[in-house]
């Protein structure tokens, strides 16, 4: 905890969204817990930073089992965003996380516009949140059930109302599950965004063919993993020359060439989340896996790479 | 709790399907019967999830595994050999209580153990011994060959009272272990221990509650990281006054409950 | 070739748009060739059938290298639809082909909907085609490069054109990368199709850290393979219940379990893609494991099977 | 074209990170020079692929492949061991041409092997020896443990003239392969056969282009299936009168082209 100790590589430093990051790894949410979880392993002060498990103005007991399956190269969840809701996080949370020294993203959810808006009034109130990142892939069941994510209006009027009364630097989390990411993209930083991330996982299902049945007890899932990788390099790499605020790459993230992958492709930072489960200490390892690129390219810094992939057309 | 990379010191057949593997730690870690390890052959790329094996025995740095060969992840584990290495991260979850919720020493015990849930209970029935615990064993499994491989002989090496029984007979009485355990309770038994598959625990935990005897299940759900950050693991508990949900996690809140807190009707494996 | 010999388990027969297939086990276009590829290695008249390669009115050259790049679980491709032709095809493949007795569908696509047009004109003189099967996931450089098969508008167009000048039933292969599988899949049918197969690739990409570019010359290409079987058994799943046409499940299969997988969500047969390049015998494994199953489970046919998986809600 | 499943009679390391890899085939199978394999261990999840491999060395039903151990399926060839299982799909591609195109007999010859390209040309040379063509070998590594790993005692034992090159100048000439090949060509040489990395084969059909040489050579490309079916390992060729496209498929096109066909600009790889 003693965070004076920690060794920054400093060509690993980014700002984003004027939040300043000591390197650009950050923990995803939802496979990060709130952080505390990972204390016991890895020095959290090493971090670049993580994103809370998602957090609603009020706690959810989640879906009933099964939530996980393993897939090819990826693993299906439907959670069902259990959590101890925005009010326990900052009073319960907080105090421990603030000890350490690294950035914490505040992962934001809701049913309705109501929903996010009020867990961003709690959080607000809560010290030691560097900003919030809105989930938006839930549906909506106001509205019959549209996922907010999956629509560039829908989404771009929730991050107008969440920009007006957020105290913090919003991100907004893309669905991938979408014809058009860059018209998702381009609503949504135009309705305010100060940064986003992409990608969220890519609804799937698997079925047990024994019992005939859906493997999950909600039917389907969000797949995430190296499976989904390509997709969301992709959409990193599209949404990068559209759009004028910066990027977190998410999705498969795995080792620094991964990383690397995103960061070429436009992403200012990337967040890892599956890959903690099977190799927690991950993040650690791809920032020092990216200075090591730094040093064998004669790179000066990550921030000098961010988007430089050759771009044909 | 411990990440680190082990060498496999040996990974032997116990007999068709059913492998015990030793792995050598580079630190001492403490465990305490009943808690369990994550484990994957290191550099492997497919499938990507740790598997969770229950800690057979231990001894410092000196930890084995004893498990059946089913999907991909055992199948992987299957190959390993002398001087291959597991990333390993260990030791996780809590451990079978030694003592009555009012703190006192138990007299007297069941252990119930079906299939390779035996695993979970070898160091138990040990330690129960050493503390001279009255303790029968019951060893449930579907035929000789499996009770074998589930670890038959390192169990009677303890030398204690033991009623095996085999769904077709082939060794010990033919039929459910929990039938065995009904005919076998006596009312100073306090306390009963089990790991085996759902149904059978959940038959156990029915059996010991019209008993009025405390049971401790260390129940399976498919995981994702084994120390509490997925959220995947859960199983459905009787909603209680503290704690805000329904749902508790196997691998940090379990993987023993006591019985009685189970919702016995919501599989955690979802079948 | 000699067909007579071929002893076909009865119980796999199944029968889509009038087509009867003597098992639901297909190759999926692109990845079999014009079938002949595949005749030194197994007995074409085992098969349940193929779909061609996808062929243009005109033959195309396609994309320079590279053209494919393995990822976790799968793989990308930019052929650029590199084949001989339709009227090459008709001409110097059909005759070679129609000695097998085997299902033929002639994959097809275009540019514009004349081309697709153009393709089916000429496809319609050839004898031994059982049925086409339109690939709607390319640009339509006449619309300014919008995918037709990502618009449902689009897509009903061109199957009613189609449709109309078919001499054959009429499948329409459906892109996944959209919002709303099941709006487009109502759409097509609504005009006309006969089936509906499921799904293409993904848009993914994959970059080359060490060369700072993208590893394909085409930057992104379709992500094909077991990686993204979750995402296209939840689509077949999804639209079963929405339309009344059959289906093909299309996606990471190279398994009869992974068949059933489809099976049970909804596809009354499947096509397999990727695993025929690792695994060249994987059409007769998977109708073999097929037979097996309703063996193991005492069904009396794979058609009682199609879509019978439990639907919670 | 087989698809069978061999078994591995070795997989010895010859150096560290190149080994050659020995398999029984269940069947005879009949090769030329210059074919090669698909190959994955059977049952391997990951990589999902399989490698193409050059036949080193074969003899009815045992094949020998000689690789180095770069990417993920090569590692994962490399873990195999004796009795292991692998997927194979054998004989694959077109081979060396052992005439003129006039159909007439060889008489000088050179070699130009470069890295792990040496694979693909070993039984080339002992055919053009036992044929009784006049061949020079010129055999180019990056240093003496690289020409090692890639099977220069074995040329050495075919007794034919060999330069050695390496880059680091650790073995034979320091330099590149292709600039020996400059001084060593003499007018009377009548085919030079080529296999190595693109931009030295790039060179080596230059070299002889700009002598008035035939030269031929076997090329590189990122392969999905091997047999002709997915159109992935396409090479740019000048556009010819005959066909309806600009591009060939190494697979069964090649892997041996005649090196002026060859667009040389666009290297198949993609780098
Ligand atoms: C706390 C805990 C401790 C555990 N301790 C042990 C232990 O000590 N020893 C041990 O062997 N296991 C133990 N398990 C189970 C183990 O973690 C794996 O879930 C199990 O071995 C199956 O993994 P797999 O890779 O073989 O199958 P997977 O590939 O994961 O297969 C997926 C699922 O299908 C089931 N399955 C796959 N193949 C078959 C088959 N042929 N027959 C029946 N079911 C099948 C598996 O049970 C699994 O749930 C433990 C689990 C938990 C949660
Ligand atoms: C017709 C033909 C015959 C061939 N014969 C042989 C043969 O006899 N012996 C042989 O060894 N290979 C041979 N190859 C090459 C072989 O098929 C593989 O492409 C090569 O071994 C790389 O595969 P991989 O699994 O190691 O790397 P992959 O995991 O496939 O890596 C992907 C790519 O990156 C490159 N790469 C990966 N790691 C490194 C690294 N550390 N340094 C440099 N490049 C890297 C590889 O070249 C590859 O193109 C042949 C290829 C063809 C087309
Ligand atoms: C079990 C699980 C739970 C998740 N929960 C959340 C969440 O609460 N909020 C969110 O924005 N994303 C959530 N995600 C998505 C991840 O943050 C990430 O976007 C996605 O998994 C892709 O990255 P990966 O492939 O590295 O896992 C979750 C992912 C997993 C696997
Ligand atoms: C190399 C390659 C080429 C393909 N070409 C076509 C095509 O011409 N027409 C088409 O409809 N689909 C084409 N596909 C898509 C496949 O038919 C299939 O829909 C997709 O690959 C998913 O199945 P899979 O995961 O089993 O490969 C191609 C796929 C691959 C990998
Ligand atoms: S296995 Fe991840 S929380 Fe229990
Ligand atoms: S490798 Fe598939 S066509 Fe050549």
């Amino acid at each position: 905890m003693d965070s004076h100790k920690t060794k920054h590589d400093p060509r690993l430093a980014i700002e984003i969204a004027g939040i300043r990051f000591n390197n650009p790894v950050l923990g995803a949410s939802g496979t990060f817990g709130y952080g505390l979880e990972f204390s016991e392993l890895l020095d959290l002060n090493r971090l670049g930073g993580f994103a809370t498990k998602g957090l609603s103005a009020k706690p959810l007991a989640g879906n009933p089992p099964r939530r996980i399956v393993e897939t090819h190269g990826g693993m299906l969840n439907a959670i069902g965003l259990q959590n101890v809701g925005a009010r326990a996080f900052v009073e319960e949370k907080l105090p421990l996380i603030r000890q350490y020294d690294t950035r914490v993203i505040a992962n934001v959810f809701g049913y309705s516009d109501d929903d996010y808006l009020e867990a961003i009034q709690i959080l607000n109130d809560g010290e030691g949140i560097d900003g919030y990142e809105l989930n938006i892939s839930c549906p909506n069941v106001k509205e019959g059930g549209i996922v907010i994510g999956n629509s560039p209006v829908a989404a771009a009027r929730l991050t107008e109302k969440a920009k007006r009364i957020s105290r913090r630097p919003l991100i907004v989390k893309l669905s991938p599950n979408v014809t058009d990411i860059v018209e998702l993209a381009s609503a949504i930083t135009g309705a305010g965004a100060d940064a986003l991330s992409l990608i969220n996982t890519l609804v799937g299902m698997s079925v047990d063919v024994i019992r005939r049945s859906p493997r999950l007890n909600y039917v389907t899932g969000g797949l995430s993993g190296p499976a989904i990788r390509p997709i969301a390099v992709r959409m990193v790499y599209e949404v990068a020359s559209k759009v004028t605020v910066p990027l977190f790459g998410v999705g498969g993230i795995g080792s620094a060439s991964d990383a690397l992958e995103f960061i070429l492709a436009g992403a200012s930072a990337v967040q890892i989340g599956t890959a903690n489960y099977y190799d927690p200490l991950v993040t650690l390892k791809v920032s020092e896996g990216l200075s090591e690129y730094l040093d064998k390219t004669a790179s000066p810094s990550i921030s000098s790479l961010v988007g430089s992939v050759s771009r044909p057309f | 709790m411990i990440e680190t990379i082990a060498s496999v010191r040996s990974n032997q057949e116990i007999i068709e399907g059913y492998k015990l593997l030793e792995v050598q730690l580079n630190r001492e870690i403490e465990h305490s019967p009943g808690q369990f390890a994550m484990v994957r052959p290191s550099g492997l790329l497919e499938p990507l999830l740790r598997r969770a094996l229950a800690i057979y025995r231990g001894d410092g740095t000196r930890v084995e595994f004893l498990y059946h060969v089913l999907g991909a992840g055992t199948q992987a584990l299957s190959k390993l050999k002398s001087d291959d290495e597991v990333d390993i991260l260990i030791p996780l979850g809590n451990s079978w209580p030694l003592a009555t919720s009012a703190g006192q020493r138990i007299r007297k015990a069941a252990v119930v153990a079906g299939g390779i849930g035996s695993a979970s209970v070898l160091t138990l029935c040990r330690q129960l011994k050493e503390t001279g615990v009255e303790t029968t064993v019951l060893f449930g499994a579907a035929d000789e060959r499996a009770a074998v491989g589930c670890g038959l002989d390192h169990f009677r090496e303890l030398g204690l009272p033991m009623i095996v029984t085999t769904d077709d007979g082939s060794l010990g009485e033919k039929g459910l272990v929990t039938s065995a355990l009904e005919k076998a309770l006596s009312d100073d038994v306090e306390t009963v221990y089990t790991c085996g598959p759902w149904p059978m625990m959940r038959r156990v935990s029915e059996i010991s509650m019209a008993n009025g005897i405390t049971c401790y299940a260390s129940l399976e759900a498919p995981m994702g990281c084994g120390f509490g950050v997925c959220v995947g693991c859960v199983v459905a508990v009787h909603v209680e006054a503290q704690g805000y949900g329904s749902y508790k996690r196997v691998c940090t809140d379990g993987s023993i409950f006591a019985a009685e807190t189970i919702r016995w009707d919501v599989n955690a494996m979802g079948d």
